[in-house]
């Protein structure tokens, strides 16, 4: 049994809970225990940096802390968008002892920056990737096209995950359960990610072009690994629509759920029933 | 000894160096930001002008910078310093920009949805530790008055088990309240 | 008892600006020993020089210290000045108070006293100069010239006309590097080939040049006048006495598909080859990684359809050594490689090509037949954008600088491909115009107002492939960054031209420097621009940095005069900064106890042994000897040397020890 | 403000680490003062009993600087110097000199930033060392090794 620290952040405990299940049912048939950061907090999001650096810092800085104080010296933060904030704090703190004990006497807590963070698909490159074709039950026998967004791989100085430009860790992978990945142009351009609620016109016409793309290129679904990016490709697509002036129903699935139907784990553990855009294979 | 004579610096752009080591200077106005840039085309100032607007110095520009629309447009999806042959980090710019037309009262009305978005979703953090989605939106809709946008979404996303009535909250809120405390109430 | 004169220089207000110099020539006067100290405003200058002279007669001086800028730069004219008024050259010492102090530091007292500082350090060193003879060495006459492209040539032919024998020695199986690649040449159009192939003819036909293609520096020795190289002849398996140039070999040979270098890998080519028809010399070689029989142990079929039988399977790679005088690096440039531009897709969608690729398409040797022809399909491009810049002063990707050549065959490439697709569109992505040049700027100007050719300022984004289109974002800076898109059917990068690949294997076989970019360094930016550090090795063209034709040619010109000038005297006078070996009266002689721990360290094998004997011929003590013509003056022996017997000359022991002192102990 | 202002000199060669520091001057960037430059033909030349008589008269710290590993004008001079260098730390060591006090570095003809940078860290470094105090140390040092020939 390989233990790992978990933090789902808010999206998967509400708005996408589809991705904390299916993420979780992975991992019980992999046997891998995910352990929840006791007491964890929101990472702040875009609205934190975007009002005030050191809150931006300090709320990352509690989660990481904690996991410290918990004995974790590696957790999995499946929300790209939360992936994305912890890393950048970890590697900002790291860099500025006095940044650093200036965040942790804001947080009330000693903050040693040991902990290893991984986003869902390093984790499953690191513990379950070998194992992945021993189980396929039903390949997915579909055209994907896999969509990273921003958070997954910029800044790569600081994420150091996979390039910048035609990302391609994701297309491997579900090569492995018998996707055929879609050569696209829109892998990295922006969803509109905060902007789903406060500026929906935009994230229609952002999104639009993505979903309009993966389309013509004959991809019958689209894959993500991030709450936002995957709220405004389907929960948004009545935006997406009316900017694209047409009707688009290509189903947006979560990486873990691609994986789970491959190994045969059922829709409703994978919460394939709670999309906006029906899944229909 | 190593007392260089500095240029004195001053204006919006001097400070941007101070606080975020990001020197305007450094552009040499190629555009590749404002060529890659997902929301340019929305923008009041494409993110090659915001550069060329902070080497200006002058004061009529910082203002107009302040009370723009870009600097709460900008999504921070780092595709510009991600391409920029400079590496000009225009997202810390951004949110540097954010914070002081902010704290000097200067943040344009077309931006106000997207601000009130911001505080909306931040009040929950500072109530609960967490976000709680129906509460960000019900606290959004009141800011906002956009009192009948998304009565669709809501519903649904109750049926399929995504809103909560009841929020999550973290125990320990008093250490949430003190970070909130220490930091952005600190200078409100 | 010394005598010292110090001269202080303003250098205009380039070294007055920061340091006090009047303080400094004043504090100089109230050193030991100093008898005349001056400041002056430029000491380089005639008057400035006279000055000197004058006071060397003047106040009967022993050593002169001239504290002005880099003795890099300056130390030869005042050593030479010191001479002409009856001192011993190398009884004068420069310090440094330009470069390294009023360069580097603001006007404080702090840079003033350690102008003082440095100063004394000198005047303190001088005292323990002793007056030098330069050493006399033979030269010999022949010059070697690495790298066979339109610098090479050039060069080669230059110093062949003016009587002196040229090995030239090419690394492919022809001369004409990239020169005879292009299709044709800014300002003028004219045809590169019509220009180039002549002169390829005649260094193949001239009497006192050597040609040796196929084949690449293996190791240099000596010094200058006095090289050994060592040349590694790869094996062309062709016996080139024999061969006709015939080409039934290479009709006939089955491997067809290895990309062709000559067409920048738009065309293909066999294993056994000819890079291009124009080739000289005309005669092919087997590429032994693409051929079947090397590779797989069968075929022949070239042995088989060859009539005279000059096929020569199992011919080894060799090497010959040759004695030159001088030697002139002439190896030219590369683009940058497709990983460069993953944002523009380069390498991944095939109508997305390089500045050289696109010669090639223009190119009526070229495998389109001059024909613009995108790659994928071969259809004629209806929209061409090109992208100026690529790779160009882009710091994020390492490359600082700005390329020089793209501006104008960027222009060249939108001028020929409107004038060979009349109703086609092309667009430029620039970021400056850099046309400066006889002619230039009205080429491009040419281009934008009669050939219709857009022009938009910024750089793009992006570029994707949808619905066999190429989508390309950019932007337009003169209209406020307004995001542009343009649905082109090919696009051409004005890549980066970048060192070639070895060049700092190469500079470190030469002992030259090299720039951060691994081209290679001259002497001086402005003043020695195709002389290296290391006298006697010369450098022409584009493995300086990236030129155009013209510029190259004349830098080739420049370099074979060079070399011509060291080739006119009689012997070469060198610097006698060398080591010695101490002597002393009988019955000591010396003292050096003969542990030859110099011997060992000396990378020039320069240490030889010398036997003292008494009267009758026997053997009393066996010294150390330097051999004067191989030493470099490096000094390696005397840190090794434990008696302290062996000193070099102008870095004496006593001198360094006096300077180091001389600044602890004001 | 009566800061401590270490006096260091710097040994560099001729070919890399001079014309290094001449492309620091060139190219205008700016250095702390207390770096005194002494040009030798190569590091190779450089006897170290000559860093320890700088230390004996009044050195605080002390840069060695030539040609990148491969690079040397004289083929292998800065090897020697290398090899010497690492015999001479070990030796610093047992005489109790703090080695923190001598930057041994390679710097090229083109890397004139990379002097300052070297320059103004040094600096930095032994300021915060202080004064070196122990010369007499060396000084008995070098009287006994000149007594035992």
């Amino acid at each position: 049994m390989i233990k790992i620290g978990f933090y789902p952040g808010c999206s998967l405990t509400g708005s996408s809970r589809e991705y904390a299940e299916s993420v979780i049912a992975l991992c019980e048939a992999f046997n891998i225990e995910l352990k929840q950061i006791p007491d964890w907090n929101c990472c702040g999001a875009t609205a934190a940096h975007n009002l005030d650096k050191e809150l931006s810092l300090a709320l990352p800085a509690r989660i990481l802390a904690l996991a410290e104080q918990n004995g974790m010296t590696e957790i999995v933060v499946p929300c790209a968008a939360c992936y994305n904030r912890l890393s950048v704090t970890e590697h900002t703190l790291n860099a500025d002892e006095q940044l650093r004990a200036r965040i942790s006497e804001i947080i009330e807590m000693p903050y040693e920056g040991t902990v290893k963070i991984l986003n869902v698909i390093q984790m499953l490159q690191k513990y379950v990737v070998n194992e992945l074709a021993n189980k396929i039950v039903a390949p997915f026998d579909h055209k994907v096209a896999c969509y990273y967004g921003c958070l997954l791989v910029r800044p790569h100085e600081i994420l150091q995950f996979d390039r910048v430009e035609d990302p391609q860790t994701i297309d491997e992978m579900l090569k492995l359960v018998g996707a055929q990945p879609v050569d696209w142009a829109f892998k990295t351009e922006c969803c509109g990610a905060g902007f789903s609620v406060s500026q929906p016109d935009i994230v229609g016409k952002l999104s639009g072009k993505i979903v309009k793309d993966a389309v013509d290129r004959g991809a019958e679904a689209m894959v993500v690994a991030c709450p936002m990016c995957h709220a405004n490709l389907d929960m948004r697509r009545p935006a997406i629509n009316s900017y694209l002036k047409t009707t688009i129903d290509i189903p947006v699935l979560y990486v873990t759920q691609v994986l789970g139907l491959a190994l045969g784990i059922s829709r409703e553990k994978l919460g394939l029933q709670r999309h906006f855009v029906p899944v229909k294979f | 000894m190593n007392n260089h004579l500095h240029h004195e610096e001053r204006g919006l752009a001097a400070d941007v160096k101070q606080t975020t080591s990001v020197a305007a200077e450094k552009c040499y106005q190629c555009g590749k930001c404002s060529a890659g840039c997902p929301v340019a085309s929305e923008m009041d100032l494409p993110p090659s002008l915001v550069m060329r607007m902070l080497q200006t110095n002058r004061p009529e520009n910082d203002e107009k910078l302040l009370r723009s629309k870009t600097i709460w447009l900008c999504l921070s999806c780092e595709m510009c310093i991600s391409r920029c042959p400079m590496s000009i980090d225009i997202p810390k710019v951004m949110d540097f920009l954010r914070r002081r037309s902010r704290d000097e009262g200067k943040v344009t009305d077309r931006a106000k949805d997207i601000v009130a978005f911001h505080d909306s979703f931040l009040l929950s953090v500072e109530k609960t530790g967490k976000l709680y989605e129906l509460g960000l939106i019900a606290a959004y809709k009141m800011k906002t008055l956009h009192l009948m946008q998304d009565v669709t979404v809501a519903p649904e996303m109750i049926q399929k088990g995504k809103l909560h009535f009841i929020p999550e909250m973290v125990k320990n809120r008093k250490n949430i309240a003190q970070i909130f405390k220490k930091t952005i109430k600190a200078k409100n | 008892m010394s005598r010292i004169g110090v001269f202080v220089c303003h250098c205009g207000e380039n070294i007055s600006a920061t340091v006090d110099v009047e303080k400094v020539a004043q504090a100089a006067a109230g050193f030991d020993d100093v008898v005349h100290s001056v400041d002056y405003k430029y000491m380089c200058s005639d008057p400035g020089q006279t000055l000197i002279k004058q006071a060397i007669k003047e106040h009967n001086l022993t050593g002169v210290v001239v504290a002005a800028c880099s003795p890099r730069m300056h130390e030869p004219t005042f050593r030479k000045a010191c001479a002409e008024a009856g001192l011993n050259g190398y009884m004068c010492e420069m310090t440094n108070l330009r470069e390294h102090c009023s360069w580097v530091h603001d006007r404080t007292e702090e840079t003033t006293e350690k102008a003082i500082d440095l100063v004394r350090m000198l005047v303190e060193k001088v005292k323990n100069n002793k007056p030098l003879e330069p050493i006399l060495v033979p030269i010999t006459k022949t010059a070697l010239v690495i790298g066979g492209g339109i610098a090479g040539i050039q060069t080669s032919l230059d110093i062949a006309n003016c009587g002196h024998k040229v090995i030239l020695v090419e690394k492919e199986p022809s001369i004409g590097g990239h020169m005879s690649q292009l299709s044709e040449t800014f300002p003028t159009l004219d045809c590169s080939q019509c220009i180039l192939t002549p002169r390829m003819v005649e260094v193949a036909q001239h009497p006192n040049i050597e040609l040796i293609t196929y084949a690449e520096l293996d190791s240099l020795e000596g010094y200058i006048g006095n090289f050994k190289a060592k040349i590694r002849k790869k094996a062309k398996s062709v016996d080139h006495s024999v061969c006709t140039g015939c080409g039934d070999c290479w009709g006939k040979c089955p491997s067809k598909k290895i990309p062709s270098e000559f067409n920048a890998g738009l065309g293909s080519r066999t294993a056994i080859y000819v890079p291009f028809p124009q080739a000289v010399p005309n005669k092919p070689v087997i590429d032994k990684s693409n051929c079947n029989y090397y590779q797989k142990g069968k075929c022949k079929i070239c042995e088989k359809f060859c009539k005279p039988g000059a096929i020569r399977f199992d011919q080894e790679d060799e090497i010959v050594e040759a004695e030159v005088g001088a030697v002139v690096v002439t190896t030219g440039f590369d683009v940058v490689k497709p990983e460069f531009f993953p944002e523009y897709g380069y390498g991944k969608y095939k109508d997305v090509i390089t500045g050289l690729q696109f010669e090639r398409l223009a190119s009526a040797s070229g495998p389109t037949l001059g024909e613009i022809r995108r790659p994928s399909d071969e259809k004629v491009p209806e929209k061409v954008v090109f992208i100026a810049c690529a790779g160009s002063r882009d710091p994020a990707k390492g490359i600082n600088y700005c390329s020089k050549i793209c501006c104008m065959y960027t222009a060249k490439h939108a001028m020929l491909y409107q004038h060979k697709v009349h109703t086609g569109k092309s667009f430029v992505f620039y970021m400056d115009i850099r046309a400066a040049g006889k002619n230039y700027d009205e080429f491009v100007r040419r281009a934008i107002e009669e050939d219709k050719v857009n022009y938009i300022r910024g750089r793009v984004s992006t570029v994707y492939e949808k619905d066999g289109k190429l989508i390309v974002k950019g932007a337009d800076t003169l209209m406020n960054g307004e995001p542009i898109e343009i649905e082109a059917d090919m696009v051409v990068l004005a890549s980066a031209g970048i060192s070639n690949p070895g060049s700092e294997e190469l500079a470190q076989k030469l002992h030259v420097s090299y720039d951060r970019y691994k081209f290679f360094a001259e002497a001086h930016p402005k003043l020695k621009p195709v002389e290296t550090n290391t006298a006697g090795i010369f450098l022409a063209g584009a493995c300086q940095a990236p030129k155009d034709i013209p510029e190259t040619v004349g830098m080739a010109s420049g370099a074979a005069s060079k070399v011509a000038a060291l080739f006119s005297q009689p012997e070469l006078k060198r610097e006698p900064l060398i080591a010695v070996v101490n002597r002393q009266m009988p019955p000591v002689f010396s003292s050096c106890v003969g542990c030859f721990l110099c011997e060992t360290a000396c990378p020039y094998n320069a240490i030889g042994r010398e036997e003292i004997k008494d009267r009758n011929g026997n053997v009393i003590k066996t010294l150390a000897r330097v051999n004067e013509g191989l030493c470099q003056g490096c000094g390696t022996c005397v840190a090794f040397c434990r008696t302290k017997s062996i000193d070099i000359q102008g870095f004496s022991n006593e001198q360094m020890y006096s300077e180091v002192m001389a600044l602890l102990n004001d | 403000m009566n800061e401590f202002e270490p006096k260091i000199v710097a040994f560099v060669c001729n070919w890399c680490t001079y014309a290094g520091a001449d492309l620091t001057g060139t190219s205008r960037i700016k250095y702390a003062t207390n770096v005194k430059i002494v040009r030798f033909p190569c590091t190779g030349r450089i006897d170290f009993m000559l860093l320890l008589k700088a230390f004996s008269e009044g050195a605080d710290g002390i840069i060695i600087s030539g040609c990148h590993p491969n690079d040397c004008h004289y083929t292998s001079g800065n090897f020697h110097a290398r090899r010497r260098w690492v015999m001479f730390r070990s030796l610093l060591d047992f005489m109790g000199i703090d080695v923190r006090r001598i930057q041994f570095s390679w710097v090229s003809a083109a890397e004139g930033a990379k002097w300052a940078e070297i320059v103004n860290s040094t600096v930095e470094t032994v300021r915060e060392l202080g004064p070196y105090s122990d010369y007499q140390k060396v000084a008995d040092f070098l009287k006994t090794e000149v007594e035992n020939g």
